[in-house]
């Protein structure tokens, strides 16, 4: 019966994604969002639990699963209990086509299918179901404005998104993803055309951002004007099911963008002497604020680690070339580095950035990122043609 | 460059519309529209100028129309003819449009001048490019229009309004001849192209009294427009347009386009027998030049003198045309083109000063207002013809010409300049020196914009003339020339003559308005009759209207009369007709027919009482009944 | 036994009549629309169904189901704008108290 | 077999729901049932190795349109949750019809050939869709594009508060 190796094996697959994704997605999810919070606010952050409080949100978890589920009278229990459900299952389904790197003459990805990133979007979009449901089922009129308002936000801001991904649908010639990272084996989409593929980056992220609800875009879970917006009303499990959602939702966006303007698992394709140069400088930079009154700083951190993450890396490149093998890294690890620079960047915006108004936020969406897609669009295809 | 020389009139035309539609939403109004368009097309016909005197040119030609066998070919070509006059076009244009800014400065139609200016830019360059009696003359009829709509631009004055009208009605006369000049041309050549025309001249298919024919139905048209005998009369009443409508529209282009079609259309003249086409042409223009300046003399209203002046300049153009000075006359529209143009602007801003055209009201502005003084002045010796300036050469040409064929046009011709001289210089006088004259008016400098323009002019007048100078090998004589008309050499004895006539016309001017050793009243008495016959213009107005405004009058009188009795009658008695046959139809109209639409609304009406109470307005019962609907018609597929 | 064009055409059908059931049946507004989308759903199974089955080679089906899609989204946001208007200046979005022009 | 299981699976997905949504009392069931019923028809989409509308439908439907219902019903009475009445009186006679109807059309499917093209499942390329809209069916893009505009624009008037 293939059908039902078929099924196994897509079981199986979205099994091992699933605790990948419950584990580093959510928990180290919210430890490095702590810990980046903390740098950027000049605090510690968590410290106690575990070396450097990596311990942390395991005891987190295990307080959630300990305590009750709450269902609010008058609500509506069947609804209120399937949202976070309709949440998690799709933040997870978006994982099944990213590729995660190349290993044993295969890709490693759930399945490929030929309409990728459309399946992407698709599944991107089915959580806003799920939001609403809360909001509304919760009977609770913070969770509800906070259902409407993400609804609102995540349909406006699915169209950038599209435009953006379809930009590089267009450039690729390709929906599947993998086509899409193949594609980019000649250089990265986001030096494509330039500076289009720049502005579709933009747009990309900037929509994406506004898709799982963060910072500047997070007004349904505006904690200071509507108490946590849509889960207001959620506990224990259900809640962790949540933030098991948002941060899958996020790191599949993270992802999602570096496949499609990073290159993917792909190594950037640089001398040697460039790594090697790369690798000195950011030593340099790491003794600097090692060394240096600056090592007071909490707001340095960040780069103190990036530095050392720099220096390893371009420590084990040079290596690599200097033994003469490549791909020097594993296709796994560059494809972690870009997903996990991306979600750096999202972290920090968040930290930086006040929140938008719900207007400024519309008006937004529609009146530049809209605009700005199309118009995109029309160029790239334009010049592609003529160049063609 | 010259393949894309079809642009050149397109600009303007867009400038047209995009004034006319945007208007004042415009930058400057619209203004900086048609003067960014008149400055491109400057500069474009300069660059063609320049690959003209490479001796280059070029011709494009598409099929307008079919008729018949014969397929009607349109086009523009570009020769040195061609490039100079898109030269003086576009240059003194842009000129002028610069200068208009300033004198129309808050007019309540400000766009829609340039509009028109525009307008007229786009057909005189289309008149200009043509290489084809068709699209010439719609260049024509269109300058036509254009000077109409400018004449009467201030259309509340009643005489602008009558002014417009007339010059309209006048030129339409030559234009009819020059239309069946053109149908003749069609139906003998059968092609109203210049080449193909100009073939069958040389080949003799148009030949003999046809060929005289036709050149004299064309100048006809060259006589409307130039303002030439008999039909001058509606120049000077043009004046009451706006002062840069009169520079640009009737002194430098428009009408010098009645020279540049004898010129374009020259071997029709010259190959009718013994030059006789040739012959009334330089009679025609040697006679208008005499009697404009004359009238000239006389006038009070700067700007009439300026436009008198103007007719006995087209005058002397014709002439020079007419004895075989083809390049003499267009030279002298070139460099007419640039001083009139200049004079004329120099007017505008005197009367933009003084806001009145009364030259006994002005005087000694010469203090208040140097630069125009300055440039007037050189333009007032470029006209009576001083070494070194433009008018000179030309004009000198012109007497030459005369001299070697026809002595009698000779000797008028210098008369003439005597007379142009005497009344240039007597409207400087009296303008600019003295003391004022008028106590209410408060002169003053003109803004820069307008005199910039006027201090380019004088330039160009000042030394536009060295292209035609002997010792440099007379180098416009090469550009433009025609191979038949052998331009004659210089002769100094005749420029030092037209040189001392010149002088002296200043002179006397001097003499009687400057120096007033002689008072001008005592001159009037003198003249007596001669003076009245001046002042009333030889009559001619009266003459018009004796011969033809009143018998055309009493005619329509006559015809009034016919058509309230006669027509008027019959059409009544149809109508009285008609209402008895309609009282008798009333009858079957009220008891037939409406009682059968009454019957209807009534079977409708009651039909609709019993049937509305179908009529729920709940869409789902509808749709209840149409999915009832489908499962009939399903079981009844499935029965049968 | 395996799956062919007939099964489709079942579901699609049950699918179409549970959609007119609502819409005949329904007093909310939106709730008909709702219906609607299901009818449309049910043709849009139709199409592709026959496209693979009856034409495998070309895509007209899918195109066709592609293009009634966009419709059905179209009408939905006009249909959606529609019942807001109502219930602004009505307070109700209940067909049968939707009567001002009635009669 | 396999096959037959997923449909069988995938029709029940499509039916059950969609009966939720037909009787529901309560309109934001309803509406959330129409999620399910999308996604099965979007598993039958796959199972006919459509993915591409498979792909769309679920973006349009289940993600917008859905979304919209939803929106709607919480910006009108629904948002309240209350249980009205929410059938008219005419429940037998649209019962009666809706069944014979789908009666009807059972009969005539066990009546009808249809032609069968035979052959192994086709591949379906997005390649193919695109080039499909743009030389063929051009003009039925077009149009479709057209009247997507005019709704949107005829959306937003019709739906903006006048001042």
């Amino acid at each position: 019966m293939p059908w039902l190796l078929e099924i196994l094996k897509a079981i199986g697959l979205a099994v091992l994604v699933f605790t990948f994704l419950a584990v580093v997605g959510a928990m180290y999810g919210v430890y490095l969002e702590r810990k980046i919070s903390g740098w950027i606010q000049a605090r510690i952050g968590p410290k106690h639990v575990g070396p450097y409080g990596l311990l942390q949100t395991i005891a987190d978890t295990v307080k959630l699963l300990q305590k009750e589920h709450i269902t609010p009278r008058r609500a509506d229990a069947m609804i209120f209990n399937t949202a976070p459900l309709i949440v998690a299952v799709a933040a997870l389904l978006d994982w099944v086509v990213i590729p995660f790197g190349t290993a044993f003459g295969r890709v490693l990805v759930v399945r490929d299918l030929n309409i990728g990133v459309l399946y992407f979007t698709a599944m991107a979009s089915i959580t806003v179901i799920g939001i609403l449901a809360a909001g509304w089922s919760s009977n609770n009129k913070y969770a509800l404005l906070g259902g409407l308002r993400s609804a609102s936000q995540m349909i406006s801001y699915e169209i950038p998104l599209a435009l953006g991904i379809l930009w590089v649908a267009m450039v690729a010639g390709t929906l599947s993803t993998v086509g899409i990272v193949e594609a980019q084996r000649g250089g990265w989409f986001l030096f494509k055309v330039p500076p289009l593929g720049l502005l579709a980056a933009v747009l990309f992220l900037a929509a994406a951002t506004a898709e799982v609800n963060r910072v500047p875009f997070d007004l349904p879970e505006a904690e200071s004007e509507l108490v946590a917006g849509y889960f207001a009303e959620y506990t224990g499990m259900r809640f962790a099911l949540f933030q098991l959602g948002e941060y899958g939702e996020m790191f599949g966006m993270a992802a999602l963008g570096s496949v499609l303007f990073f290159g993917g698992w792909l190594e950037p394709n640089l001398p040697a002497w460039l790594w090697v140069a790369l690798g000195l400088a950011a030593l340099g930079v790491a003794a600097f604020i090692r060394f240096s009154a600056l090592r007071t700083v909490y707001l340095l951190r960040p780069i103190l680690s990036l530095a050392t993450l720099g220096v390893v890396l371009c420590a084990v490149m040079a290596l690599g070339v200097a033994f003469g093998r490549a791909p020097v890294l594993p296709s796994l690890l560059w494809f972690f580095v870009k997903m996990f620079a991306l979600v750096f960047f999202l972290m920090w915006m968040r930290w930086t950035y006040p929140r938008l108004r719900l207007d400024q936020l519309l008006n937004l969406s529609w009146k530049v990122l809209l605009p700005a897609g199309l118009i995109n669009l029309l160029l790239t295809g334009f010049l592609l043609t003529v160049a063609r | 460059m010259l393949a894309s020389a079809w642009l050149i009139p397109v600009l303007p035309f867009l400038a047209f519309w995009l004034i006319v539609f945007f208007g004042r939403r415009l930058p400057g109004e619209g203004a900086y529209v048609a003067i960014g368009a008149m400055v491109v097309d400057a500069l474009w016909s300069m660059a063609i100028l320049g690959q003209a005197l490479g001796g280059r040119t070029y011709e494009a030609n598409v099929v307008w129309a079919v008729m018949g066998g014969r397929s009607v070919q349109i086009g523009y070509q570009i020769d040195p003819l061609t490039a100079v006059m898109l030269n003086v076009v576009t240059i003194v244009g842009s000129l002028i449009f610069i200068y208009s800014i300033g004198y129309m400065h808050g007019d309540p139609r400000y766009p829609r001048f340039f509009a028109y200016m525009s307008l007229f830019a786009a057909s005189m360059l289309t008149l200009v490019l043509a290489n084809n009696l068709l699209l010439l003359y719609v260049g024509w009829e269109g300058v036509g229009l254009c000077s109409y709509l400018l004449i009467g631009f201030w259309f509340e004055r009643p005489a602008a309004a009558r002014a417009s009208m007339k010059a309209f009605v006048t030129t339409r006369v030559g234009d009819l001849f020059m239309f069946i000049g053109i149908l003749l041309i069609f139906l003998t050549v059968g092609s109203l192209g210049f080449p193909a025309i100009f073939e069958a001249v040389e080949g003799g298919a148009l030949a003999g009294a046809p060929l005289t024919l036709a050149a004299l139905l064309l100048f006809g048209g060259a006589v409307g427009k130039s303002a030439q005998i008999p039909l001058h009369v509606w120049l000077p009443d043009a004046m009451e347009g706006p002062t840069p409508v009169s520079a640009l529209i009737h002194a430098a282009t428009m009408v010098a386009a009645g020279v540049y079609l004898v010129a374009r259309s020259y071997l029709l003249f010259f190959a009718s027998p013994d030059h006789g086409a040739l012959t009334v042409v330089a009679y025609v223009g040697g006679l208008t030049a005499l009697m404009a300046a004359t009238i000239g003399v006389v006038q009070t209203d700067i700007k009439r003198v300026m436009a008198y002046s103007t007719i006995s300049q087209l005058g002397y153009m014709m002439m020079g045309l007419g004895v075989l000075g083809y390049t003499a006359g267009i030279f002298h529209l070139m460099t007419h083109a640039f001083f009139k143009a200049l004079l004329f602007l120099a007017a505008g801003s005197v009367i933009h000063a003084m806001h009145t055209n009364e030259m006994p009201e002005m005087g000694g502005l010469a203090r208040v207002m140097p630069r125009t003084y300055w440039t007037m002045v050189i333009g007032a010796l470029a006209l009576s013809g001083i070494p070194p300036f433009a008018g000179f050469w030309s004009k000198d040409e012109i007497l030459l010409e005369a001299f070697h064929h026809d002595r009698v046009l000779f000797w008028i011709g210098l008369a003439g300049a005597f007379i142009t001289a005497f009344y240039v210089f007597r409207m400087i006088f009296v303008t600019f020196s003295g003391r004022l004259r008028s106590a209410a008016a408060h002169p003053h400098e003109s803004p820069a914009v307008m005199t910039v323009p006027l201090m380019v002019l004088a330039g160009f007048s000042a030394l536009i003339g060295f292209v035609g100078a002997p010792w440099w090998g007379n180098p416009f004589h090469h550009f433009v020339s025609f191979e038949a008309a052998e331009g004659a050499a210089f002769d100094p004895t005749l420029a030092l003559l037209s040189t001392v006539v010149g002088l002296a016309g200043i002179f006397t001017a001097a003499a009687v308005y400057y120096w007033r050793w002689i008072p001008s009243a005592s001159l009037r008495a003198a003249a007596g009759p001669l003076y009245t016959l001046l002042v009333r213009k030889y009559y001619w107005d009266e003459f018009y209207q004796w011969a033809v405004v009143r018998p055309l009058l009493w005619i329509a009188r006559r015809l009034r009369i016919f058509d309230i009795y006669v027509i008027d009658g019959a059409v009544n008695a149809v109508g009285m007709i008609f209402v008895g046959l309609t009282r008798l139809y009333r009858i079957f109209d009220l008891y037939v027919v409406d009682g059968a639409v009454n019957l209807v609304g009534w079977v409708t009406k009651t039909l609709g009482a019993v049937l509305r109470y179908g009529q729920t307005g709940a869409p789902q019962n509808y749709l209840l009944a149409i999915a009832l609907g489908v499962i009939l018609l399903v079981i009844g597929g499935i029965i049968r | 036994m395996t799956v062919g064009l007939t099964h489709y055409l079942v579901t699609s059908s049950l699918l179409f009549c549970l959609g007119l059931f609502g819409v005949l049946t329904r007093r909310n507004a939106v709730a008909i629309l709702m219906g609607i989308e299901l009818m449309l759903n049910a043709g849009n199974i139709n199409l592709i169904a026959f496209n693979r089955y009856v034409a495998p080679g070309a895509v007209s089906g899918q195109i066709f189901a592609l293009v009634i899609i966009t419709l059905a989204a179209c009408e939905a946001a006009v249909g959606l704008a529609l019942v807001m208007a109502a219930y602004r200046s009505l307070e109700t979005i209940h067909v049968d108290e939707i009567n001002l022009m009635k009669w | 077999m396999g096959e037959l299981a997923a449909f069988v699976i995938l029709s029940a997905v499509i039916l059950v729901p969609a009966v939720i949504v037909v009787t529901s009392r309560n309109i934001v069931r309803s509406a959330l049932s129409l999620v399910p019923t999308f996604l099965g028809v979007t598993g039958l989409y796959v199972m006919l190795h459509a993915e591409f509308v498979a792909g769309i439908q679920v973006l349009i439907y289940a993600g917008a349109i859905t979304v919209l219902i939803l929106f709607v019903i919480m910006l009108t009475e629904g948002g309240s949750g209350t249980m009205v009445r929410q059938v008219t009186g005419q429940v037998p006679l649209g019962a009666m019809a809706a069944t014979w109807l789908a009666f009807l059309i059972l009969v005539t499917l066990s009546r009808t050939q249809w032609p069968v093209a035979a052959g192994p499942p086709p591949q379906y390329s997005v390649q193919g869709i695109g080039t499909a809209f743009l030389t063929n069916y051009v003009l039925i893009f077009e149009v479709t594009s057209l009247v997507l505009l005019i709704s949107l624009v005829g959306a937003i008037v019709i739906a903006r508060r006048e001042e």
